[in-house]
């Protein structure tokens, strides 16, 4: 195994090429992906290499790629979309809500779409409004979509390539607050030989005290915590959810029937996020096991507010370890 | 008529009048040339067997048989003239309301009547016949028949002169869906990629209760040369014009001359669906005037003027037809609840854990109910 | 006062048409909506009575409904857009999500958007796919939105013309599965000077041994369910949410401290859907007298079904009594 | 140049050519005949200001005083043009990239500023200065100004007779911006209810990396007629045509005329945005071209020759500049961080429980650090 020291973003750049060379039916589609690479040039080189009818420059219009995107799956094709912008995805909603997650459903299993929707998510990048938020489980509530997000560079790497491989249609929520955080990639491992990636959950870092549940950017900031609480002398087990669709939380469960505690982090608003599922799914299988009530640590029901404030806005580590302070103190 | 906005009548093509007689086309007679004595009739059984079939549903509806059903009483020309001028390996992206074009494609038509039943959500296998499901969120399959003519491109089946390769693509829509952005970003993509696209607006000049013009102002043909792309009105009760200006699209589309906007004027003959009642929207007298205009009479006129339609072949067609209702009725009724644990199946293509575990509980739970339980 | 006996599509009609009266900046705006009243006759007669201009047949685009909406508002109007049905709503999504949310935020209060969005919703009717969905998850999750839906004729009445008055946006969801269900509505007095009911749930029956939480649709099962528990000997209070966003659990909080359970149905999918957060929260803010885990009831993960399967997706009388049952047995 | 596709430079009104000199226009001529000597001067000001505020902006963006800034160089003469036609009732919709506009507006240039430093969302109340907020989602207030306008014509102000009361609305977009769904759908709603208003399109060749021909194959101003919307194409560096042009939009909508689509052919000469590259995607060699069809330096040739830029003048504005660019920095550099409570207030104009009660969760633990806690 040859591993390499990458960025996030050529992580995802690096996959992307493999599914390329792999199969002749995958071809990516975005607004300015071609020659400039991509804004945060995840795509960068890859027009040049395979040609502006695989890697294709599309119209401003969101709707008509993720749109387009479907057809080109029905006639065979792997489409991968890039939205340039979490915020940007919202024009194509209908057509991934009500089209691109019940084509399967709706032909009886007869038709599949193998449709990746790459979206750059979250905050802390001092951005101007629309380019920093979380809108996850807004995909997640709707049947029939897979909804990830990889957190480090090598499940990056493989969740792509998964995601491209997969028969249905995903949703990939990439952390572009961590694009430029480097990591170790072992490029040669075939990836669809690997274990999935796309149906659960993995524990990153094994504790005793309180179970820290994290996905996606919040992921990096629970290894934080985790090692900030170690120096207080408490034990924090950290389980990156990987997934949000599906939700497998037999591995959060088994955690907190081990730690009595747990707290879930995301950057999305708490209200109505994530978060909510996660705890109460845990509280009904853990209940007898819990010490105290899941706690919940995320965004603030405000539209992401302005770059000069998003750090008080975003769950850092300082919130978090409060919320684990809490939920020891219970 | 009005002369003007998008309810003229002004530039439609038209090869035969609504009196049944033959007028010359300059442009489009000769696509029709090749159509034989047996080929008119074929397009006049396809109208009548459609016909008959969307009369048997509606009352099937009326039964309580069907949940709902969408007629296209009218329509039969637009929808049987451009769906006869398909190529087997063409593909089509239908609406809700395209029976005839269903037909045309060697759909069995009782096949449609699982969606409008309440035990399917779609009902046939689109790759058998090249023709999608219907798409109930207006406009949103355009955007889907662009993507497709845009892997047919990929694909190498676009102008390489083989007649059994080159295809096309076509996608049905009405005068109310010109309105959504989706349409209009189809005709973006189309023709930003000059995709083998046939673009066919039936203007029946409702949607549901909102004229067309709420949705419009000048012709919706008038649409297409803005986004660079062709157009053609025609008159869409003509089921020879329907089929020489799909043809000619068509024949643009595959040999790799982009995509076209088809405008075809016609009237839906009867109600929204049969949820729909409207005498609350539009006058009987309007009614009136298009029922002297229906697509079907025009043609029968015109064949029995010439001789081809004999009586024999009108009653070989009466028989097939009554035997398409009695099918109909049968199949209809056959139609049994699905299991409901179908309702689990083909969420996804692949294991999903909540899928699963919601799958168990819920047998489990009505396996409960077996000792007889239920409250 | 006179109260008066009308269906539930019939209080929302007489709402709509005080509405007008009372405020001349008030306009209806929607697909069929003028001459035919409606799909439902909702808005029956209101364009014969105030017309074309204030009940506005627009084209078929709910983007471009909203949007216009919005701009209407800048300018002093003060739109009430219908969307046909639940799953049309989505081709707006993206005006709503960034747009009418935002604008009061993003202008710091200086611009306000009194815009309400009408949407028929929920299951039962035995209709064809995208007719008989409950997308209020997706929308409350959005700050800036006040997400309410009525379960009864009199405060159908009442709400619609208090969401008409307020001054921030607000998406009515109306169970169209009870427009038929008749009730005494109260005409006579005004809703504007009555108390708030876009803040707060209220308890319309009490009881001991349970909690059971519901909104819009499931209401009525919801006291359905009470009765046929009570001839079983359980005592269920019956809490109806009114609104989703605001979440106001004080109710549902006092009421579980007095119960120790609580079940929440609503007909969405439970995954992620709205009875995540009420369970998360309540278990949060009644953790030591939980006898067990908040139960929910709710669609399953999987698109709308047909129409011959939707009672069983449907969280009827029998599911909702079941976790009744669980909650008690724990 | 093409001659064909949207980035043709045919049948471009034009009243002053690249070289300076002044042309006929037997439409557009007489719609600047009262532009004395003085007015031409205000134009170049405007332009001139613009341009150093832009210049500045770009600067303390580098300097990392604004996170972020989108030039609008080589657009002067298009917002400039457009934007001193306007009327002070009328109303704009802006993009993100309209700050010529704003100047006309009457608002004063360092405002738009708190957004791109990361302070604010917005930072102006757009009723003082009918100038509505930028809005970043491509097309979205497109909408917004179709509405807007139809509110126009509930009040009865189009079509009075009134010059200071009838009122037309002008919304502006990018050529990318013409592939959004919303964008063809205000031109549906207004084009419908023939609303006051005028859509000014930039095509400055550039979405991003992407060029007018990934988004359209025939000029955009050919959009407009398809929806009943005339519509005109303007040499964009141009600020007579770019007036001419849009006062006579300006007045068909006032007078109860409906929409005009004003396409302004022009070119971004810089980046996109300060985070963007375009080395990466455009050659030098285009943007030379380009710089010899710089909007200011026309005018500047042209009032140089007929003695109406005078040293004294040219003098003035400078220095009026070099005060804007000072005023700009300090400006800039005083705005501090807000309050972080602010980022819960507004989020709704009446009491929302979830709000209130994360905000004073939030207070509470901010205030816990007060004693030094923070880790
Ligand atoms: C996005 C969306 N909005 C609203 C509806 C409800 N609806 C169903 S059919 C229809 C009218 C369609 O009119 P048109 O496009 O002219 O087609 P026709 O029914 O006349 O064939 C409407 C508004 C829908 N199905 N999808
Ligand atoms: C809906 C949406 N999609 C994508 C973006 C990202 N984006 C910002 S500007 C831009 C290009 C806009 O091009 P154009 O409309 O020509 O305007 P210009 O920037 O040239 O003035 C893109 C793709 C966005 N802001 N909104
Ligand atoms: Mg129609
Ligand atoms: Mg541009």
């Amino acid at each position: 195994m040859t591993t390499q020291r990458m960025t996030f973003a050529k992580a995802i750049n690096t996959g992307l090429r493999k599914a390329l060379e792999h199969d002749p039916k995958v071809m990516l589609m975005g607004e300015d992906i071609g020659a400039l690479g991509g804004v945060f040039r995840v795509t960068d080189g890859l027009a040049k290499d395979f040609g502006g009818d695989r890697v294709v420059d599309t119209p401003l219009a969101e709707s008509g790629i993720v749109g387009t995107a479907i057809g080109l799956a029905l006639r065979g094709y792997r489409p991968v979309c890039e939205i340039q912008f979490d915020g940007f995805i919202f024009p194509a909603f209908d057509q991934i809500t009500t089209q691109l997650s019940k084509m399967h459903y709706r032909s009886r299993g007869r038709l599949n779409l193998p449709v990746v929707i790459r979206v750059p998510y979250g905050g802390g990048i001092g951005a101007v409004e629309h380019h920093s938020e979380s809108p996850e489980v807004l995909f997640a509530h709707t049947a029939g979509l897979r909804v990830v997000s990889p957190s480090d560079p090598q499940d990056a790497f493989t969740m792509i390539q998964q995601a491209i491989a997969s028969p249905d249609p995903v949703m990939f929520f990439e952390p572009k607050g961590r694009y430029w955080e480097k990591g170790d990639v072992d490029t040669d491992a075939d990836p669809l030989a690997a274990a999935s990636t796309l149906d659960g959950a993995r524990v990153l870092r094994s504790g005793t005290d309180v179970t820290l549940v994290a996905h996606g950017p919040t992921v990096a900031t629970a290894l934080k915590v985790a090692d900030a609480a170690a120096s207080e002398g408490r034990s924090v087990e950290v389980v990156d959810l990987r997934t949000i669709s599906p939700l497998d939380t037999t591995a959060v469960a088994e955690s907190v029937r081990r730690t009595g505690r747990c707290v879930v982090v995301h950057e999305a608003p708490v209200l109505y996020g994530t978060g909510a599922e996660v705890a109460a799914r845990i509280t009904e299988e853990c209940f007898y096991h819990l010490e105290a009530p899941v706690l919940r640590v995320g965004g603030f029901h405000t539209p992401y507010p302005v770059a000069k404030l998003e750090h008080e806005y975003l769950p850092g580590l300082d919130r978090v370890l409060d919320a684990v302070d809490r939920v020891l103190a219970h | 008529m009005t002369t003007s906005g998008p309810l003229t009548d002004d530039g439609l093509v038209q090869l035969l009048t609504p009196t049944g007689e033959r007028v010359d086309h300059p442009d489009y007679t000769p696509r029709v040339a090749h159509l034989d004595d047996e080929a008119l009739r074929g397009l006049w059984r396809d109208m009548v067997l459609v016909r008959r079939f969307d009369t048997e549903a509606t009352a099937l509806q009326r039964q309580g048989e069907l949940g709902l059903w969408a007629q296209c009483l009218g329509q039969e020309a637009a929808q049987v003239g451009s769906g006869r001028a398909l190529a087997p390996q063409d593909y089509v992206f239908p609406s809700y309301r395209e029976h005839g074009v269903a037909h045309t494609r060697g759909l069995d038509l009782t096949e449609l009547l699982r969606l409008f039943r309440g035990v399917d959500h779609g009902g046939w296998d689109p790759t058998d016949v090249n023709f999608h499901l219907y798409t109930l969120v207006i406009g949103s399959h355009t955007l889907h028949a662009t993507g497709y003519a845009m892997g047919v491109q990929r694909d190498g089946a676009v102008g390489t002169g083989d007649p059994g390769r080159d295809t096309a693509v076509v996608t049905y829509f009405g005068d109310g869906a010109t309105a959504q952005g989706d349409v209009n970003e189809a005709l973006v993509f189309a023709a930003v990629n000059n995709a083998p696209l046939v673009l066919f607006c039936q203007n029946n000049q409702w949607a549901i209760s909102e004229p067309t013009t709420r949705q419009a102002r000048v012709p919706l043909a008038a649409r297409g040369p803005g986004f660079g792309v062709p157009s053609v009105r025609v008159d869409g009760n003509d089921v020879l014009a329907c089929y020489a200006v799909t043809a000619e699209a068509l024949e643009r589309a595959r040999s790799g001359g982009g995509p076209t906007l088809v405008e075809a004027f016609t009237y839906r003959m009867g109600a929204h669906t049969t949820s729909d009642d409207p005498s609350r929207y539009r006058s009987a007298a309007e009614e009136d005037y298009w029922r002297q205009r229906d697509p079907i009479d025009r043609l029968t006129t015109y064949l029995t003027a010439t001789g081809a339609l004999t009586d024999a072949f009108r009653a070989e067609v009466e028989a097939e037809a009554d035997a398409l209702g009695e099918r109909t009725r049968t199949f209809v009724r056959a139609l049994g609840r699905p299991e409901t644990s179908t309702m689990f199946e083909h969420v996804y293509a692949t294991p999903h854990a909540v899928v699963d575990a919601e799958r168990a509980w819920f047998e489990q739970y009505e396996a409960s109910f077996a000792g007889g339980e239920q409250r």
